[in-house]
């Protein structure tokens, strides 16, 4: 189906796909996920939103992870940030959501300097801990910073409305995550076919030859940091909206780990490996939870007693069965399907 | 007024003194080779020019320029670019947008209409594309134009370099051992090519090599580095026939 | 009718911490509620309901409470919540909980945050850590307080340690004694050596410690080494066997303050029933927090049982908060909820711990702070 | 003064123990280039095992830790076998992924076989108070310094005595060339996971005597990740020395200025450090050269 | 003897490197691989070595035979301890550690006095090394690193060295030295080579017999002196128009299209 096809105009090349059946299969999902809030009940949307989410705070760390080669363990401090940017500024200033939103990605990106700056000269698992680092003090800052951020309190985020829709439950919400979601992957495919796309991955790939080539690894490095903590912030703004209670204990740094799985299982560097990541592992726990549910008697001893630990123990064993035998990811899964179809039957 | 002057190049890696005291003129529109023994200085001598490194003590001016303390990214807006001699290629990349990269200084495409596509990022791709694929025409190398560099094999990697490089459209080209690990046809052809640049473009291209044949075929100077100083400096002929060169490089009975 | 009833059944859902360090928090919890649910069904349930309980873990994590309450409501159908986790988790439910009108009782997190402001839906069971440390305080200052008393305050720098700094506020205010140090920790640090150091070198001898569980334990320790003369108050976490057998090593008779019933004739005969219904397994992983999910627990029937055959939320929640005097068998005391903050079971003990044989006396009343 | 060598004396103890942790994670990063992240549930894992041994057969310190660290070893190299070496020749982003799944598993069955109780480690080493000098000491704590100087020894014994130490930096700067070589990789790799799982072992038991052992010790391998960082992440003598530093920062921040700072200070101080040197004190450098 | 028969490799299952390539080097024999740029000299060299897989590469079909005992299939380290030291392309030092340590590393699997021994040797072998040894190898010039690697592989006392262009990036003089030098070690210690080199001149030159292979296949192979007389291999590899050196400023054929220069 796809072999004889080849590209004749430059236009092609850099388009995102010039594959009409990418293009139609894509209008599919689209309309379907337009729909979707008819189709199917509450519990599922929510977690739609929830993967949408992921997937919005997935391709931020994805810019700065797979693209730039920076690793970070600091996701969840943005996503922090963003939180109660967004959080701050809707229900204490009582801005408009669709000003607060982005302010707190704002915020999250300007911070980001502040981490981005010092680890610019760090390297692989240095830059790993020091964004790990950043993310505990980030939390401390909030809880201590009482006047601002209601310290232990917490915050309950309220009154977003857009055209007078509150945009924080069932399909409002669902749209707006939607949207942020479309909108974010599209700026980033974007931005990858550009040259501060390249020049990232370049700078991942080897940094002196990106000097050579023109790039100025500090403004790309920061620019990495900045554009990326400004998507998370917005996924944390997200996260806020969806949850409307936030205080530092739902930036745990689990999610800084769950984030660095999402995006490598999914497949390091590519936007739709950090979707396809995203969507597989936060319907993770969901699926196992059914498996559970199917294979086993509800009130078994068994049950009752470790039902909840063996899900958490079948969460790592997916995760690092899923590494062994596709170390490349879900997008590598993706690509050998490709491939195996458009040389099919012809083995190579 | 000389293309590229140095003027007391000095070089210090802790105890050692890597490169010593290099005066050196390169005109525009030549092919000057920089020989020498392994270990000579000649590789941290193009890190200097190329300010990859910074110099320990002199002067590099460029086009009329100062360039001593200039950053490496700004290079190659300068017109300036260079291969490496031990690969320093985009492994994971593909062919193209290491070729593309390499177009990075002529591009000036903004994040913000990056992240729209539209305007001037979408004509300067186009653009860009253009110049890639013609690039990667020349060299021969379509059939690789897709896979990622770090799966080629080590002279199909050089060649991506090559085109990298070529891709600055510098007016100084910088070619640390291109030909090594190629053979005697890719050699020649290589060699026609450095010649057409340096005749149909007026590039100056400035090269290290230890095949002789080249170098002496087609230089028009010749520098020689013996234990980071220069030894010697002239045309090809002269160059030879120096037995300060002879002894510290060439050997007796190679000497081409 | 509402969701989760039907003519046999009630569903009552519990969002807990099932796995991770905490757990033990939430099995106790869904030991009580197995309790609890089981006697009710035994006596022919809510009007002929049967109770099922539906439990969701949340890992501790308010992001997963917020989940799985949505996923109780949504894909079980609760009528009613039961189990509610930590304070944030609660907190993080609560839209959750007042859009759908869910009958709540928060039995596990009695903070001020959750019941102040009140929510109409949500009723509490507990004193607040605040009261819970004045009363341990006053008891200290008014029975066993060492000559030149000099008091000091450990706490965990979140809102669970807030409310236990207001106590202590509280106590320092009302006897005018010596506030010598105060500190606040990260939750899950386990060493304490330089905050005794501090109460050393300010010469505290009567400390609030709000440290939980190992942390408790680890600060009586360090106390034990440096050789401090403490009266020690402490979290009533602190008074579940499992932390008993931590701390006690330390050797401090040390005071704790709750509403729950740890000995004496309620609580035997509350362990005799329980005996009935759970495993030994379970038996042996009983703590206060299944006391207080059992009081609650029977609590929600009761005003389940008033609406009679017509079960509704609304009616539930009237119910409860008209609730007067209701007994539960003495575990905690009678509860009413027809207050402003609907907030009951209020009324503590202090007890002490006797360190050589690892169990506590009861030394005062169920008194109201 | 005195109020200052308390603090000392203390931040040695919970030194001790960071730097007896941060060495496991140097050991295998070291041969392996990869951050283990399930190391801190090696600790915790391994901690239990002695847990079991001690009320099972009611043995003292000595041969619960003789009986404990070979156990231990087999964890190790179990753990290396099923699930490190299938990645071989992987991404190292991958193979840190697989440590990090390694983790969430090894968490969740520790709460199923031993349950989320807490538990007093005490291993038959006496309660009492030790002086010395005028600073008290439990003998558990003085043990956790002993372990932490006998292990640098070895340490420090072993990677200058043995081309072992030589092939493990080998394996980690090429594994090809290793190959090549006539090394053993894979050998390398199994031997760095046990040895490194020995050190969770002599950590995790000493932990949990000092601090109650809980399935939350876990956390204690994040919390030492600025010693490892401050001495380098590969140098195994510097990140137990780095242990002791943080250890003592740790106290010293509590001591004089308070604020819950305590338990973010290690990460403020490596975040300073890493500016001056981005290796860390002791760590190898990258080596970048055109 | 080592022997290829019929092998195929494969890259990530899909990339075909070398196909059905057979050869075979003899005890005590110099055999010489020449081919362009990517036709698949360094993959026979690595499924020889047994480390392809750490590029997810595979010997699909036929065998490679060491002394009449299929090599596949073995690890790595039991391939050296057999005697099969490759010289990685590239050089492939271990950048980290000193020169010294490179060598020892080398000498891994022999006793710690062999290797001692060894070093001395290469250090005989290459002074410029010597000078160096306490250096991290990482730091030294391209040249000095191929130096080192050579030394490395001859730690090993090698019975099959496989060399993957020995000449790259040496200077003119250390290449002779080096030839010399492995030339000496075939007819001295009866050590066998297996050489891949783009230095076609030379290896044909010290070589008994070649092969020439081209997008992964054998196209030509004979005597050494045979393929120096062949016209083809004159022209593509060894750079002569009837049979003379022509000067590269003659080189007009030029195939490649002009079409960028415009
Ligand atoms: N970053 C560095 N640190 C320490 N020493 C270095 C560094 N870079 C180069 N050197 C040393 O400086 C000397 C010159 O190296 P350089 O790479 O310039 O030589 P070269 O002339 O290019 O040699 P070759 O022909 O072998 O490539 C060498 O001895 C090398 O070991
Ligand atoms: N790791 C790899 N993954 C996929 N393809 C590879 C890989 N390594 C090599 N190839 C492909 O296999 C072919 C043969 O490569 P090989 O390295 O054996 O060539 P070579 O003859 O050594 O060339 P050179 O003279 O340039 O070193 C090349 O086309 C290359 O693209
Ligand atoms: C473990 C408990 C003492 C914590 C407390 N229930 C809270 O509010 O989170
Ligand atoms: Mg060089
Ligand atoms: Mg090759």
């Amino acid at each position: 189906m796809r072999t004889g096809h080849f590209q004749e105009t430059t236009g092609q090349l850099i388009a995102l796909t010039d594959n009409r059946v990418t293009l139609s299969w894509l209008a599919v999902l689209m309309i379907a996920l337009l729909l979707a809030p008819l189709l199917v009940g509450n519990y599922t949307l929510t977690l739609m939103v929830t993967v949408l989410i992921a997937v919005v705070g997935a391709v931020g760390l994805n810019l700065l992870t797979g693209t730039t080669g920076l690793i970070s363990l600091g996701q969840a401090g943005f996503l922090a940030v963003g939180a109660y940017g967004n959080a701050v500024l809707l229900t204490d200033y009582g801005w408009p959501v669709w000003l607060s939103l982005p302010a707190g990605g704002v915020v999250a990106g300007l911070i980001s300097l502040l981490v981005g700056v010092p680890s610019l000269r760090l390297k692989g698992l240095y830059l790993a801990i020091t964004t790990l680092a950043f993310s505990f003090i980030v939390s401390h800052v909030i809880l201590y910073a009482e006047p601002i951020t209601h310290g232990p309190n917490g915050i309950f985020v309220n009154g977003a409305t857009l055209f007078g829709v509150n945009v924080q439950k069932g399909a409002p919400l669902y749209y707006l995550a939607l949207g942020v979601a479309v909108a974010v992957i599209l700026m980033v495919l974007n931005m990858q076919r550009t040259r501060i796309g390249r020049a990232w991955l370049a700078i991942r790939d080897h940094d002196i030859a990106a000097r050579a080539m023109g790039i100025d690894l500090t403004r790309y490095k920061l620019l990495a940091f900045v554009a990326s903590s400004f998507i998370v912030g917005i996924a944390g703004g997200l996260m806020s909206l969806q949850i409307r209670f936030i205080n530092i204990d739902v930036f745990a740094l689990i999610l800084s780990i769950e984030a660095l799985a999402i995006i490598i299982l999914g497949g390091l560097g590519s936007v739709a490996g950090a979707v396809l990541g995203a969507v597989f592992l936060t319907l993770l726990p969901e699926a196992i939870r059914i498996f559970f549910n199917l294979i086993l008697e509800p009130g078994s001893a068994f049950y009752s007693t470790y039902v909840y630990e063996i899900r958490g123990v079948a969460y790592g064993a997916v995760i690092v069965a899923f590494l062994r035998f596709k170390p490349d990811g879900l997008i590598g899964l993706w690509r050998d399907q490709k491939k195996f179809w458009s040389n099919w039957p012809l083995a190579y | 007024m000389s293309f590229l002057k140095l003027e007391g190049v000095t070089k210090r890696f802790g105890g050692l003194t890597a490169v010593s005291e290099i005066d050196m003129t390169v005109e525009r529109g030549q092919i000057y080779s920089l020989i020498g023994p392994n270990g000579a200085g000649k590789t941290t001598l193009f890190n200097l020019i190329s300010s990859v490194l910074p110099v320990s003590a002199g002067r590099i001016t460029f086009d009329g320029q100062d360039i001593t303390r200039t950053p490496t990214h700004a290079m190659a807006k300068l017109g300036m670019a260079r291969t490496f001699q031990n690969l320093a290629v985009f492994k994971h990349e593909s062919v193209v947008n290491n070729i593309l990269t390499g177009l990075h200084s002529r591009l000036r495409t903004d994040p913000l209409s990056a992240a729209v596509f539209w305007g001037r990022a979408r004509r300067e791709e186009l653009w860009a594309r253009e110049r890639a694929e013609e690039i990667i025409d020349f060299l021969e190398i379509e059939d690789l134009r897709d896979l990622p560099v770090g799966t080629l094999s080590y002279g199909q990697q050089k060649r991506v370099e090559l085109g990298r490089a070529l891709a600055v459209e510098p007016k100084l080209l910088l070619l640390d051992e291109m030909v090594s690990g190629m053979n005697q046809e890719e050699r020649e052809d290589i060699g026609r090519f450095v010649l057409d640049l340096k005749e149909e473009l007026g590039m100056t291209v400035l090269m290290v090599e230890h095949d002789m044949g080249i170098v002496m075929d087609i230089s028009d100077r010749v520098c020689v580095m013996h234990h980071g100083a220069k030894i010697a400096e002239g045309t090809p002929a002269e160059v030879s026939a120096d037995p300060e060169v002879i002894e510290a490089y060439l050997g007796g009975s190679r000497a081409a | 009718a509402d969701p989760g009833v039907t003519d046999t059944e009630i569903k009552i859902g519990d969002v807990n911490i099932m796995t991770g360090p905490a757990s033990f928090i939430g099995r106790a919890v869904s030991i009580g509620s197995k309790i609890a649910a089981a006697e009710i069904n035994e006596n022919g349930g809510v009007n002929g309901r049967q109770i099922t309980i539906v439990t969701e873990d949340d890992g501790y994590v308010p992001a997963r409470s917020f989940q799985a309450l949505t996923k109780l409501i949504e894909v079980d159908e609760i009528f009613a919540l039961n189990g509610t986790s930590g304070t944030a988790n609660v907190l993080a439910m609560m839209p959750l909980i007042e859009e759908n009108n869910l009958p709540t009782i928060v039995s596990t997190a009695p903070n001020e945050l959750v019941y102040d402001p009140v929510r109409p839906s949500v009723f509490t069971l507990g004193a607040s850590y605040s009261d819970a440390f004045y009363a341990q305080l006053k008891y200290i200052h008014e029975n066993a307080e060492p000559e030149n008393a000099v008091y000091g305050l450990i706490r965990q720098d979140d809102d669970f340690g807030v409310a236990v700094e207001h106590g202590y506020d509280r106590a320092i205010e009302e006897f005018g004694v010596t506030d010598g140090a105060r500190v606040a920790f990260k939750k899950g640090t386990s060493n304490f050596a330089a905050e005794v150091v501090q109460f050393r070198s300010a010469g505290v001898n009567v400390l609030a410690n709000g440290g939980i569980i190992s942390g408790a334990a680890n600060i009586l320790s360090e106390a034990r080494k440096l050789g401090l003369d403490l009266q020690s108050a402490q979290v009533w976490s602190e008074d579940m066997p499992l932390s008993v057998n931590l701390a006690a090593e330390a050797g401090y008779n040390y005071y704790v303050a709750d509403y729950v019933a740890l000995v004496g004739e309620a609580n035997e005969a509350f362990r005799e029933k329980a005996a009935k219904y759970v495993t030994e397994d379970d038996l042996g992983a009983m703590n206060r927090y299944t006391y207080v999910t059992y009081a609650s627990l029977m609590a929600m029937a009761e005003a389940m049982r008033g609406c009679g055959e017509d079960l509704t939320r609304q009616c539930t929640i009237d119910n409860l908060r008209a609730m007067e005097n209701f007994d539960v068998g003495g575990i905690v005391a009678p509860l009413s909820f027809n207050n402003d903050l609907q907030l009951s079971g209020t009324a503590l003990a202090v007890y002490q711990l006797d360190a050589e044989t690892k169990t506590f006396t009861q030394k005062t009343d169920f008194i109201d702070y | 003064m005195d109020y200052f060598l308390l603090l000392l004396s203390t931040g040695l103890v919970i030194g001790a123990s960071y730097g007896l942790i941060a060495m496991g994670f140097a050991l295998v990063y070291k041969a392996t280039g990869v951050v283990n992240f399930a190391h801190g549930e090696l600790v915790m894992l391994t901690a239990y095992v002695a847990f079991t041994l001690t009320t099972t057969f009611d043995l003292s310190f000595v041969p619960l830790m003789l009986l404990t660290i070979p156990i231990a070893m087999v964890i190790g190299l179990t753990l290396e076998r099923l699930f490190i070496r299938p990645m071989l020749g992987e991404p190292v982003f991958s193979i840190v992924m697989v440590t990090i799944g390694l983790a969430v598993m090894l968490r969740g069955i520790t709460i199923m076989i031993w349950g989320p109780d807490p538990h007093n480690l005490t291993a038959g080493v006496t309660t009492q108070v030790i002086m010395i000098g005028n600073l008290p000491f439990y003998a558990a704590q003085l043990m956790s310094i002993a372990a932490l100087a006998i292990c640098m020894v070895a340490a420090w014994a072993f990677l200058r005595f043995s081309r072992i130490g030589i092939a493990m930096r080998a394996v980690a700067a090429h594994e090809t060339a290793a190959l090549l070589v006539g090394i053993s990789v894979k050998g390398v790799h199994a031997m760095a996971w046990a040895l490194s799982s020995a050190l969770a072992a002599v950590a995790g038991v000493l932990f949990a005597m000092n601090f109650k052992l809980a399935p939350d010790l876990w956390f204690q391998g994040l919390k030492s990740f600025p010693a490892v960082i401050l001495g380098g992440l590969d140098s195994i003598l510097g990140s137990a020395l780095a242990g002791l530093v943080i250890g003592i920062i740790e106290m010293m921040s509590q001591g004089y200025i308070g604020q819950g700072l305590r338990e973010i200070s290690g990460f403020i101080v490596i975040v300073i450090v890493l500016m001056v040197r981005p290796y860390g004190l002791f760590g190898d450098k990258d080596i970048e050269r055109v | 003897m080592l022997e290829l028969r019929n092998v195929q490799v494969l890259y990530d299952r899909a990339i075909e490197a070398v196909r059905d390539v057979s050869l075979s080097v003899p005890d005590g024999a110099m055999v010489a691989l020449l081919g362009s740029n990517g036709a698949g000299k360094s993959t026979i060299l690595k499924a020889i070595s047994g480390v392809l897989t750490q590029e997810d590469g595979e010997v699909v079909a036929g065998s490679v035979m060491f002394d009449g005992k299929p090599l596949g299939g073995s690890a790595p380290r039991d391939i050296v301890r057999r005697g099969i030291i490759q010289v990685p392309e590239g050089r492939a030092l271990f950048a980290p550690l000193t020169v010294e340590e490179n060598l020892l590393m080398g000498g891994f699997t022999r006793s710690r006095s062999a290797a001692k021994e060894g070093i001395e040797r290469v250090y005989d072998l290459f002074p410029k090394v010597r000078e160096r040894r306490h250096q991290i190898a990482g730091y030294l010039s391209g040249g000095e690193q191929q130096m080192v690697a050579i030394g490395r592989a001859l730690m090993a006392e090698p019975k099959v060295l496989m060399l993957d262009e020995p000449s790259l990036g040496l200077a003119p003089q250390i290449i002779e030295d080096i030839f010399s030098a492995v030339v000496a070690l075939n007819r001295d210690a009866g050590v066998t080579v297996l050489l891949v080199e783009q230095n076609a001149q030379l290896a044909l030159e010290v070589t008994s017999r070649g092969y020439i292979i081209e997008n992964g296949r054998i196209v030509l192979d004979g005597a050494s002196e045979d393929l120096r007389r062949n016209a083809d291999v004159q022209e593509f590899y060894l750079g002569m128009a009837k049979g003379e050196r022509r000067s590269m400023r003659d080189v007009k054929h030029y195939k490649r299209r002009k079409r960028w220069l415009s």
